[in-house]
């Protein structure tokens, strides 16, 4: 049960799924159905980004699924002219891994939301990271149950004043991507709603990803919390709050990249410092490849949920057996061991006849 | 009690009397084998011929403590000449390996029946564990039983004494010695254990053969002590002609849903997550991935009943298995699947409940949640077996309708047919209904229009088509928001939703099942008794037991329970008295009430075992001389 | 449509006159604070002494697309001079804010009905979005009806133009400027607004003052232009005397959890996960700590009731919201709480279903999911209220029961109840029942022995003892497993198993409810009807309506639905007829037949809307000719 | 809602849990129900080293409650002399969430098995961690299903032959401490069942931590998993594997201490060497007290699947508000804030009057 077993390595994400010549446009994605999110939800965005993403892949459009959840990040599927499933809440990962495992001849995409993929939707979503199942996984993360009307959700920050929470919420909220990281994910990603290049880079990454790939999606909601990333997309300070993560690359960043990130030698911890004050070859280079999984998570806790600084991009990518690959696989061998045999199964070893 | 059909004496042996039918009890320690003792007597009548029943009995526990009540475990085994179809009220004879199984099932024990004993564990710690100020072997307590003392342990351990197997190997061996002594008693083949016990150990030959010796010593001490003056032999049963096969009720079930995916062309993927007594089926199914069966067990009986309906989505025939607690848990995603009209089998083995009440026993109290456990108008067919062999045929028979309305199909077995085993008449495989299925590969808007309505339906079924993803042009969307009929888009129209609540009643009230048969040889019975699921065997057991007496009595098993069979009404109105004996208290009754306004008795018990033929004979005849 | 009950012309202004009821809806895009107009207009009629009742009626998308059909909101309002018992089924006055509120509101407006009109927003994008190739301003398809064109935008703009807002907030401020004509058209008292608008924007006092201008400038448009020749006067009501505040369901309910914990003195705990419609509850008592109320929003419907499971068991009032997809989640913990034999309040504000189903729309579909959805014979008491303010009551006899009883209590809400609002006679706080509980404190066991047995029951009630931690002594453990009556230990032996059985559901059905009571004024009624739930309004109005016309019906409706009241099976005899009309497929009615085996007629209508009056007028009409 | 707030700080996790002067003794908290698990169950040990350990808390008996899920172990409440909940499958963190959020004077420990804990029940333990609810979770991982009989659970090593896997399991497993500390557990230790003085060590420090403590519990399952943890009892060997961490020393193991702990200042990984050959320094000193959780996942990641290395005793322990302390500060806070008023609540603002 090893990778070397299914020769993955030289698969990728979409190994297997059926290729067209045809030229595609994003406007072939668009479904007839009319989008229906207030004016200015950062869903939009993000609807375009995959729309004008998806013709890059020259896959067979009837090859791609979209499975969601509940929420309004959820109704997402009835946009794109692929098949979709808008399922129930919190349950996408689980109904997407029945199709995966089953179809290796689709690209299978999950939209859930903070609610519906962290919140409801936990234990399918860390076992679905844990058994590197080939989907992919948006994650649109408002920080806010948007459908419901502004509840707060697992990623509020500490103190949320909500409709639930007159007095502050008390929760301490999750960090997606540590979670992630910790529960074994093989491939995690942040981008910004409002970053159409770095989401399409993202998304791309993601794609050629085999396994389960997470991509946490800050997207903002006018309606129920609106600004809750201005930090990170005024231009004035973006730069300072944004660490833009580039494999091979040295951590750094800022407007002049007068910032780096270096490791405490005792701790292990990592540290946002000004390159002029700590020398050039302490800034530590990013390798989202390694198969420790330690310093994508020492990166994941350099953001605190005031967003102070947001690392973006691929935390983590590395290759390892998928569920679905190696599931096939034991099918394929157990066909190639023992032929069909229904009469045979059925009638077994100890069978005694009565004449007449 | 058995009826003696003959007598005969052996040569020089002991006497030789022919019995009918005989019901055997194995009692023990939950450590002492005694499930793989029954089994291999089982296999031993059914390899000689008989017809049989059998039920085992354990505790919840792994393995409670050694020598307690709650640690004891027991099978009982009915075989028989002629077809029957309990695993018998009370035991004829009686094994026991230590003071608490004897305590346990004592009590059970008709006046003249046969008690076997080994007795190296009667020792005073043992008999106070459970209770026994003195001991029962010398207070006289068992004088009505034919009580036979046997050192079981003692005489195995001497067995063993050559092979240098340790004292707490050589110990495990004397159930083998039980059923070498028993198999004696009762003239059984006996190749067919030793083989089943060299196979089983192939691994550790010595422990297989020590079994092997411990087996052959049993039957020897039967053979060269005269502590046995009888012996009995029980004929082959005149069952229909064929060849058949012992089978227990997950298994039929596990080949049910192989043969149903090689008849529908289908993959099989199963979702399930381990629960008593369900999880045998999710065993049986992982051993057999070469008939494109994929297994998933899943984090929790959500996912599991999730990644089948994702499946379904796929093309794939979707099942998942469970019981009633996990039922509970996959009612939200049912509801997806009805809303979806995605077809899915849902297998339900029923236990004892309700919560986690009690997982080793059998019950019959999940028929409305099976009905009704959902949100808002939810309906869904409803199929259950009557008999562990029977599971094979109603898994395809539920599969038919699932891949042929488009829904989900609730199929109701509970543990005593799970665990329970009988013989199987093998079909033929070359019989079988094919069960294959057309995806939608076209658009198929009325409007002319060259697109897709995932909702247009089949005016005869009312089903709507199976479009899976890949299909060129067909891509939609689907979801557990209401659904506008025909095109599948999202819709708020109050009318729609009107319509489309009773259309999808509507498609589950139409589904066509067999008519209801009744069962009355005399023609003139006014009683009519109606069962479903695993009370066939004892509701049927005590028609017989009626009739014998002269009177009549008429009898339907139902195996649809959701719709019922079309000539049900009439026929419920045709009776004086209409009787349903239920392990619950009441639910098939309430349906019954509830649609015919017949005045139908329930006559329930809900204690975790099945019906005893004797107590429904009671039953029934009481109703019919108080007429 | 309303009666005139008299005229009169004021001096100079328009002719007033005198109405006994008015039925009004607002229809516009989810962006033009619809429901927030309505809630002020309810408030004003409240603050008039009217009675009143409210439907409002918004999409599931939170902002579907401007201008849009799926995108409408509505809120209607049916206020009267006499106690009325529904929103009313058509409007008399309909006032739209953009082609789109035409389009899906027009057809319930009877001919002659007055239409009042927002035209700046009829451009012809914005018909051709909503398919009208011509304008219906023009064209005349609205000559039925007494049509009143206002460019309400563009009057707001300029009077706001002063204010120096921008032109988007100031076009936010339109529907104060309708509220302002409505107000103005039936003379409704304006500072109660005013006040509302100052302290609802007290952030932002210039958003405050432009909508107080805009809402003046409704009322002085009327007051000014010749536009209106008429206007209205619904005088206050003849209500019992009594203190009166409007109130909506959610509300109504949360109070009643409060006052619940006060009157019991336990604290409250609350576990719940957002759901529309339930989640309003959790926001009102979120907002009331001060009680006592601890509110967990919890990560699923699952940690909710497992929250208010565990509180429960610590000795505190456990409660869980939630509407009809996360019952089926919370299904298997309510076995858990019902083996436990721990008191839990369970809500259920009922949507329409399956699956997803309407979110924002109403249903009664989850009566047989509340009795049944749950593994094994697990029966849990039922309680239904029939309006808003009646939730309260509800609650506190729920309460009652759970306490009494040691069991969860179901509670069937549904979204017409918790987002309406009717006037509510405040109840005296000094009246509410007492529900003190007292905890075990001492060791029980019968034997003598100084221990202490957790199932040992109250003869009375069948309840066990409430001993929560921290009791010295009484130490014990409990679980889902099930328990030897008395002692509570885990037992397998099947006699006690059917026992506890049938004990659990003795339990339940012993618990006593009230007689239900039936209205028949003329004593001479052939035909009952039968509802439950907040059907009760149509009901009562569609009584009403056939009584007017000299036909006799007599009503009954149940708020104890397990178990049923002790006479129902009689008075359900008494009648010739019986007719149950409900929001889904006939639920109640088939608990009645097969409980009664009456021949109760279902008539059903799962739409997503309360039924209308009049429709049930005409199912009584008949049954009642044509007998 | 910061930790200075509730002067959190000074509260231990036993703080408002009345103690008692009587001596208590094991025997105190033996129940009346006979113990039933398999003979040679790693089961035994546990609940002797907690009846022993119990006594010391100095605690009344009657305000301490153990939540159980379902499984073997799940039936440890009933052998416990205090009052408990044998719930339902995976449910007992939210039970006991309830139950503590509402008693401030109880000390609440959950008991819960690999499968109840991380499969079915992974959602409520990953929140109760996060929220930080003043409970001690008994995690027993004997990396298989025991009550069911022998399936593989969420800890079995991949390829493992179970009843439902006769072809070996194709899912990458849990690390349990890495999905703790990816879901913000402030308190995260491990244990063997067969080790009594470092499991009482670990309870004593997690009875102490005043929010949610989950102790990893290595057990051993003599019928369906034998031997699953034999390397890190073996006497011969265990020394190899066992890497023991003890605040503020270099962790350092081996028989003779031979082998250290080593950061790799390029990647931020931990790898293990023998101490001869790195220089004295570089071994890295454990402090579970740091807020920030990399050098503590860093750690966990030693462990792979075989159990080479196996860091026990306590990875983190850091002080943070708890979600239970709050919300009872809250309505501390709304209650002196505001009386109790009920005829006012009923009345509200508007109203009107009918007289006759
Ligand atoms: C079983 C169930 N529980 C609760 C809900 C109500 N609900 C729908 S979406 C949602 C959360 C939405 O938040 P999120 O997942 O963040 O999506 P967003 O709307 O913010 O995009 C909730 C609580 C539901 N539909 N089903
Ligand atoms: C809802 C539900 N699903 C499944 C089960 C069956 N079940 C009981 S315990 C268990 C898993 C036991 O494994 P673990 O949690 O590791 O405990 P162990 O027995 O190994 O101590 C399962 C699947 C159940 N009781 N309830
Ligand atoms: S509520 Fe927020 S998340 Fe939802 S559609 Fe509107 S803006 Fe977007
Ligand atoms: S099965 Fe394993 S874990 Fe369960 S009691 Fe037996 S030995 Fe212990
Ligand atoms: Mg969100
Ligand atoms: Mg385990």
């Amino acid at each position: 049960m090893t990778a070397i077993d299914l020769g993955l390595p030289e698969l990728g994400g979409l190994h297997g799924v059926p290729t067209t010549e045809e030229p595609q446009r994003a406007k072939d994605y668009k479904s007839d159905q009319e989008v229906r999110w207030c004016p200015g939800c950062g869903d939009y965005a993000v609807l375009a980004a995959v729309q004008s993403f998806l013709p890059t892949l020259g896959l067979k459009r009837e090859n791609i699924v979209f499975v969601s959840g509940i929420g309004c990040s959820s109704r997402f599927p009835y946009y794109l002219n692929t098949y979709g499933v808008h399922s129930i809440h919190g349950r996408a990962p689980a109904i997407a891994t029945g199709l995966a495992v089953s179809r290796p001849d689709l690209s299978v995409w999950v939209v859930t939301g903070d609610g519906d993929a962290l919140s409801i939707g936990g234990n399918h979503l860390i076992h679905t990271l844990r058994r590197n199942v080939n989907l992919k996984i948006l994650l649109f993360n408002n920080r806010i149950y948007g459908l419901t009307k502004g509840q707060y959700s697992p990623t509020s920050e500490p103190g949320k004043i909500t409709k639930s929470t007159p007095m502050g919420s008390v929760d301490n909220p999750f960090n997606p991507v540590s979670l992630a990281l910790g529960a074994e994910a093989t491939f995690v990603a942040r981008a910004l709603d409002s970053d159409r290049h770095q989401l399409t880079e993202v998304l791309q990454a993601a794609a050629a990803h085999r396994g389960t790939a997470l991509v946490e999606i800050y997207q903002n909601c006018p309606i129920f919390n609106d600004g809750a990333f201005d930090t990170l997309k005024e231009p004035s300070e973006r730069e300072q709050h944004i660490i833009p993560l580039r494999d091979g690359q040295p951590i750094r960043f800022g407007k002049d990249n007068e910032y780096g990130v270096v490791r405490d030698p005792a701790t292990g911890n990592l540290h946002v410092r000004k390159t002029t004050e700590v020398d050039e070859g302490s800034v530590i280079v990013h390798d989202a490849t390694q198969q420790d999984p330690t310093q994508a998570f020492a990166l994941s806790r350099l953001t605190n949920t005031d967003l102070g600084h947001v690392p973006t991009g691929i935390f983590r990518n590395i290759t390892a057996p998928t569920y679905d690959d190696q599931a096939r696989a034991q099918i394929k061998q157990a066909q190639d061991a023992k032929p069909i045999n229904l009469q045979g199964l059925l009638t077994g070893k100890d069978t005694w006849t009565v004449a007449d | 009690m058995s009826v003696e059909v003959g007598n005969g004496v052996s040569a020089g042996g002991p006497e030789v009397r022919k019995l009918d039918r005989v019901v055997i009890r194995f009692a023990g320690d939950s450590g002492d084998g005694m499930q793989l003792t029954g089994d291999r007597f089982t296999s031993e009548a059914a390899a000689f011929g008989n017809d049989l029943a059998t039920l085992p009995n354990f505790p919840a526990e792994i393995r409670a403590p050694q020598g307690t009540l709650p640690g004891v475990s027991s099978f009982q085994l009915h075989f028989a000449d002629y077809d029957i179809l309990t695993p018998g009220d009370r035991p004829d004879v009686l094994v026991v390996m230590n003071p608490a199984a004897l305590k346990a099932n004592v009590g059970d024990l008709p006046a003249g029946g046969v008690l076997i004993i080994n007795t190296d564990e009667f020792t005073k710690r043992n008999l106070t564990k459970v209770g026994y100020a003195v001991d029962p072997l010398g207070d006289g307590s068992l004088d009505s039983f034919q009580v036979h003392q046997v050192a079981m342990a003692t005489l195995t351990q001497g067995a063993l004494e050559s092979t240098g197997l340790g004292k707490k190997d050589a110990d495990r061996c004397k159930n083998m010695f039980a059923l070498g002594l028993l198999s004696w008693m009762y003239h059984r083949p006996t190749e067919g254990t030793e083989a089943f016990l060299r196979d089983k150990f192939a691994g550790k030959p010595d422990i297989a053969e020590a079994n092997v010796l411990a087996f052959r010593a049993g039957w020897n001490y039967g053979e060269t002590t005269e502590a046995f003056a009888v012996t009995y032999e029980v004929a082959p049963a005149k069952l229909a002609t064929g060849t058949y096969r012992q089978i227990t009720g997950n298994t039929a079930l596990a080949y049910g849903i192989i043969a149903a995916g090689q008849q529908a062309r289908l993959p099989v993927v199963l979702g399930s997550y381990p629960i008593t007594p369900a999880s045998d089926i999710l065993h049986e199914l992982s051993k057999h991935k070469n008939y494109g069966v994929t297994t998933i067990q899943a984090e929790d009986e959500i996912a599991g009943i999730g990644a089948a309906l994702g499946a379904a989505y796929g093309g794939a025939l979707g099942v998942t298995t469970t019981s009633g607690p996990g039922v509970a848990l996959k009612s939200e995603t049912i509801g997806l699947a009805v809303m979806t009209e995605l077809p899915l089998l849902v297998i339900d083995v029923q236990r004892g409940g309700p919560s986690t009440g009690l997982p080793t026993k059998t019950e019959q109290a999940d028929l409305l949640q099976a009905m009704f456990g959902r949100n808002g108008e939810a309906p869904v067919p409803i199929i259950a077996p009557q008999s562990p062999g029977d599971t094979f045929d109603a898994v395809l028979d539920a599969v038919r309708i699932a891949l042929t309305y488009r829904t989900p199909v609730l199929l109701l077995s509970d543990g005593a047919i799970a665990n329970g085993s009988e013989p199987w008449l093998i079909p033929d495989a070359a019989d079988l209904p094919d069960l294959s299925v057309t995806f939608a590969t076209e658009p198929n808007a009325p409007d002319g229009s060259d697109t897709f309505w995932p909702y247009l339906r089949d005016p005869e079924t009312l089903a709507r088509p199976w479009a899976v993803p890949g299909t060129p042009g067909l891509q939609h969307r689907i979801g557990g928001l209401e659904k506008a009929d025909g095109t599948g888009a999202i819709s708020y129209d109050p009318d729609n939703h009107d319509h489309m609540v009773r259309l999808r009643q509507a498609k589950i009230d139409g589904i066509p099942v067999p008519d209801a048969v009744v069962d009355d040889p005399a023609g003139d019975a006014r009683v009519l008794v109606l069962g479903w699921g695993s009370s066939y065997g004892p509701i049927g057991a005590a028609c017989r037991r009626v009739r014998r007496k002269g009177m009549s009595v008429a009898q339907v098993h139902l195996r649809h329970l959701n719709p019922f069979p079309a000539n049900l009404g009439d026929l419920l109105r045709r009776y004086e008295r209409v009787v349903v004996p239920e392990m619950n208290l009441g639910q098939l009754a309430l349906l019954l009430r509830a649609k015919y306004l017949v005045d139908a008795i329930s006559y329930t018990k809900v204690a975790g075992l099945p019906f005893k033929a004797e107590e429904l004979e009671g039953v029934l005849t009481d109703l019919i001389t108080s007429q």
